[in-house]
């Protein structure tokens, strides 16, 4: 069965089913009850679950992760909405000392079925804060694995996987996709929760990115096409683990590697793969791989985001330069 | 109108434009006093509402409306002194007002043409402060500079009833009170953090949390601009004069939207907000000028025509408000060179979009 | 002894082990109770003797000592059921004891061979918390879960005077509040975090905190046994019956150095720690049992050599107790299979370092 | 002139002198004052200064970050010292939404003159939260800078002239270094605060690092000598930004690449000095740069630190493995 909706409703419904699925799975959050979240990703969620499980927190971010790692130990799963990605850093402290590290603690008897979901990136016109990519702070953090969807499809089927995970996940949700629609199939998920898709083969180039940036992705790849240059398109959607054999089995086939990213380049998921493909595709590489990612400055206001914001222009010259290596 | 939500409150002005008293509280203003009062509420409201036009027009990206505040903030803005520092949360702008910032800077956030707005050290007001709870820290730290400076002078903070749930703000009341530090606390608790009702961050008035850490708390109804001036002046007076801290709770209710963005009528009643109607701070205080110092019609309509004027400016000064070269994110985000940015200048240049700055 | 210090401090024993009676309080233990209460006191001193003795001799990194503490520690230890689940910090050895936790598992961290030490879940008792206050809101989390559970039981959590002060403790208080979470927040305050005197957490007494948030706040004398254990019992109580938190400030002090590595020679004055010594827990428990239940040397005697016996075990299987495969620190980082996991446990291997683990 | 001294005794005469020099620099942190921190950096200032200017905090991590950013809005700088290098996730939120971005969110008004001191790396034996490694964080983050110091001399002048720079900076110590003794010229500094420093020449190998590993490459590279290899060792000192002007020219020179680091490889330092250095020494580079870092797990139990930090078997082991592209 296939069923057409946005992003959020994937999300809404994907939570749904894994709290009709677990009756032990919780969602916490800021606004989330009442009024739905301030994206509704949670709507209509506390009225059929109660507000015992759908709970509507006071206004601190450290408490809905340090209470959740208790809920954990009291044998409770919880997703945790965090409202917009700069306000996790609150909860840095509980995350990276607590949730990521309490099941080594504890020699694998605690187990952290916690899921943050953090509605990142910019693209929305926000004010500060309001739209960051955090993903490398937690891809650096052993005990936390982060992912990202980019489809309703993936949205849908992701969520639900993360709420099953007995591993603490990052659910880093493109905010600026939140309203796409596509076509769900609510059958059976089509892939794991850690593997990158090829999204679109190509045999010049590989690019990889993820969250809002698969879309900006294809649509550069289709520009090229009209140029003459086929684009490997790869959704990342794991970015920590990442899915290296993915990445290096593409890249060993077109020889080039191109990322794109939100975020600064300096110690980021993009860099990562960088120093990773370089080394195991040291042979193939025709060229140098690139990141075309945010640059090293704040989220600037919004009225600059776009320039901020890898585009299809600033992507395409990075496959401009990244081929210029042949001639 | 004493129900168990307003324990404590500490009022000299009734709903009706009534004065009353009330323990050791006394309002010192005099009729002209009122009346400038009154008058920096209705411009405040004035430069509120143009904005969300401005917004639903599309020329700001959001706006944080103030309405139902403007009694707290105008009797917490006329408290204090030029050289007393403030530091805003996202919502005062009739402090804002109060201090002398021009209004077209307070939309400069909102217009998104920059993160901040003026310069503080003119005003001695800071910058919105958008992570909530992050700026009561920064006036305890301040208002420790002022201690090492052997100034008189004060800080004072805003921040809201949701905000008073975060550990920034919880430790902020520790370290004022370790310190003895000269800040006052000011919460507008407007019954909402967007849609949590303030029963969910306390079951208990909030205003009880200074005694809690060690200094002062007052509740005061924030509709009441009287009762705010008062309270709030003796505060900053006991941090000036060494006395430490105080926890001012400004009981009030946000009457529009959380935002532009928000839909309020998702989490609360249309009646909740006909309540609060009948407690219109400048209701009050405008039958309290017609009653008490028999102010005539004109003289309002004098008031209302001066805040069509500066909002007329407002728009005018907003509609003009660009900001064109995105080389500007560059600038500023380090006082000394860095590489990064001199590669990310390059490569804004090679790719045709932005122009060098200074 | 009422100083200004020890406002409202309850107490039940004095120094000189005689009984008194205050107010709502008596207690309700008798005299088997209190022999076994001291019993339970001496072994945990001895067993915290030992870790320090086995620290100096090179056999343990690290030892934080409870001495001094034993009273605060063994009368909340008591009042636990043993369905309620507790979240320690790093230095309740005593409460462990009480828990039933084996002196040697509370050793595992400061050996370096674990940074846990026991099943949580065979104890009801969690693993040492080293960050200052994350274990409050865990406490907090599990006491929601307890609610959700419909279980008639109570969570209790240990944190120190300093840890007060951090954010997590603080928003911990509020959730609790808010949530009307079955928790007992049982700070000792025994005076120092490391070297900073508790009048830098706070000017007022901590246990006014609780009230400043919405619920109960009690002082007891931590050196009291007795006392401890009535009014912790009461907040379990009170937390089971779904009451809602309370806020124990236990008022101790710590006789030792903060850990092996500390020199309080630095910032304490000795005329202090023997003006405590006078209030030892130990002593005025023995008081009274010789006093009033006319325990006799013969039976004090046997619980020495108990203790003596515990220290002797413990020392031979803390020197029996090795870690010496580092494969086991990729083991249990993830539930899950994970690459990087597998990549480290194959670079061990290649290197000759480690050996395959399950 | 020049004296011997210890790492602390450095750290601590640099700070007596950058306190002499600027009578609105004040400390900050828990138990420097009294105690003189518990590795004593700070001993005896407070009674040199006055409790007005070493001040003993109460125990908030957020509120010392907080606080400072504060005093700096009222024209004081700050040297704030974070007790261990765990700890300093409380703080997060304040360093990267406010002492990261409050310059540039005033366009240049305030000045974030805040110094935050971590000791840091492991090496020690000590409990769980006293060995982490978090640069990479920082390094991320637009806005900050990050400086190590790796001897008592670069001790002495670097504390100097981060507690003198109009931007944050994030001073990592390596603690277990801080008992190390060394010549410090206290006449001028020999190195501006971001640049790195080949502290050995060679000519097969550019090995690169910070912080404690200086002395295990030079270790290292003295091992290797014996065997005919010849190690380059850069001391990084500056890890954002970094130096990648003189990392670049020795891997120019010498074609291949080992960064050493204690911090897990996702994400971190290292990947982003491999990743800058695949492009910028795409043609030079005879084999794949080479990252020897912890392991992706929490830090361990001290028994099997010495086994998660990087030593001179594994970095050798990792220098075998760039030398074997050549066979
Ligand atoms: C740390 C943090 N978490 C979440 C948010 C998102 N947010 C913005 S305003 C708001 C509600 C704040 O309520 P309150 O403090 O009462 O202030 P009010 O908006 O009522 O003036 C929330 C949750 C934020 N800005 N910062
Ligand atoms: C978040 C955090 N900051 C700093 C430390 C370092 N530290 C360990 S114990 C301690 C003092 C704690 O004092 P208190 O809470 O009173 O407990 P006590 O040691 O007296 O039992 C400090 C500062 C820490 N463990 N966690
Ligand atoms: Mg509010
Ligand atoms: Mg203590």
């Amino acid at each position: 069965m296939t069923e057409t909706m946005t992003v959020v409703r994937a999300l809404n419904e994907g939570l749904r089913r894994a709290m009709q699925d677990n009756p032990r799975l919780l969602l916490m959050g800021e606004d989330i009850g009442t009024l739905g979240g301030v994206f509704r990703v949670t709507d209509g969620l506390q009225k059929d679950f109660g507000a015992q499980r759908v709970i509507d927190s006071p206004l601190s971010e450290s408490a809905i992760i340090g209470t959740s790692v208790g809920l954990a130990v009291a044998g409770y799963r919880t997703v945790c909405e965090i409202q917009f990605d700069g306000f996790v850093f609150p909860a840095f402290n509980q995350i990276v000392n607590q949730v990521a590290k309490m099941h080594k603690r504890t020699d694998g008897i605690y187990t952290m079925g916690v899921v943050i979901r953090l509605p990142f990136q910019g693209g929305i016109g926000a004010i500060e804060h309001h739209s960051e990519s955090p993903e490398a702070y937690f891809a650096h953090t052993p005990g936390l694995r982060v992912v990202s969807c980019s489809t309703p499809h993936d949205a849908y089927w992701m969520i639900q996987q993360a709420a099953a995970s007995d591993d603490p996940v990052i659910f880093c949700e493109p905010k600026s996709r939140y309203w796409d629609k596509g076509e769900v199939a609510t059958d059976a998920p089509t892939h794991g929760l850690y593997e990158a898709v090829v999204v679109r083969p190509g045999s010049d180039i590989t690019m990889v990115g993820h969250g809002s940036y698969v879309k900006v992705m294809l649509k550069a790849a289709e520009t090229a096409q009209a140029e003459g240059r086929s684009i490997e398109v790869i959704d990342l959607r794991s970015l920590a683990p990442l899915d290296l054999e993915t990445i290096e089995a593409s890249v060993k086939k077109t020889g080039r590697l191109v990322v794109v990213q939100e975020a600064p380049h300096s110690a980021s998921v993009g860099a990562e793969i960088v120093s990773e493909i370089a080394r195991r595709c040291f042979y193939e590489l025709r060229a140098p791989a690139l990141v075309v990612s945010g640059y090293h400055v704040p989220f600037p206001i919004s009225r600059y985001e776009d320039v901020y914001r890898p585009s299809v222009e600033r992507i395409l010259d990075g496959v401009d330069r990244v081929l210029e290596y042949d001639s | 109108m004493e129900t168990e939500s307003e324990q404590g409150l500490i009022q000299l002005l009734s709903p009706e434009g009534q004065r009353v008293t009330q323990g050791e509280y006394a309002s010192s203003l005099n009729g002209d006093d009122v009346f400038k009062m009154y008058r920096d509420m209705v411009i405040s409201r004035r430069i509120d509402s143009e904005a969300t036009a401005l917004q639903r027009q599309g020329e700001l990206a959001l706006w944080a409306s103030l309405l139902g505040q403007e009694g707290a903030q105008v009797g917490a803005g006329w408290a204090l002194r030029p050289n007393d520092f403030v530091f805003p949360s996202y919502r005062e702008h009739a402090v804002a007002w109060c201090r002398g910032i021009p209004p077209s800077g307070m939309l400069r956030l909102f217009r998104a043409v920059s993160s901040g707005g003026w310069d503080p050290y003119e005003f001695n007001y800071s910058v919105p402060a958008i992570v909530l709870g992050s700026q009561v820290l920064h006036a305890v730290g301040y208002a420790m500079g002022i201690q090492r400076d052997g100034r008189e002078d004060a800080t004072m903070v805003f921040f809201g009833d949701g905000a008073s749930s975060e550990g920034d703000t919880l430790e902020a009341f520790v370290w004022a009170a370790s310190f003895n530090a000269p800040v006052v606390f000011f919460c507008q608790n407007n019954q909402f953090g967007i849609s949590t009702p303030v029963t969910t961050q306390s079951r208990s008035p909030l205003y009880l949390r200074g005694p809690g850490f060690g200094f002062p708390g007052h509740r005061v109804d924030g509709n009441d601009p009287l009762a705010v001036y008062e309270v709030t002046k003796e505060a900053l007076a006991r941090a000036r004069a060494g006395d430490g801290p105080t926890l001012i709770e400004a009981y009030t209710y946000r009457m529009g939207a959380h935002t532009t963005s928000d839909d309020p009528s998702r989490y609360r009643m249309g009646a909740d907000v006909e309540k609060w109607r009948l407690r219109d701070p400048i209701e009050r205080m405008k039958a309290l000028l017609s009653r008490e110092y028999g102010v005539t019609v004109d003289r309002f309509e004098e008031v209302r025509e001066e805040a069509e004027t500066v909002a007329t400016e407002l728009r005018s000064e907003i509609l003009a408000m660009q900001a064109t070269n995105p080389m500007e994110m560059f600038d500023h985000v380090y006082a000394h060179e860095h590489p990064r940015i001199d590669e990310g200048r390059r490569d804004l240049i090679e790719l045709g979009l932005g122009k060098a700055t200074s």
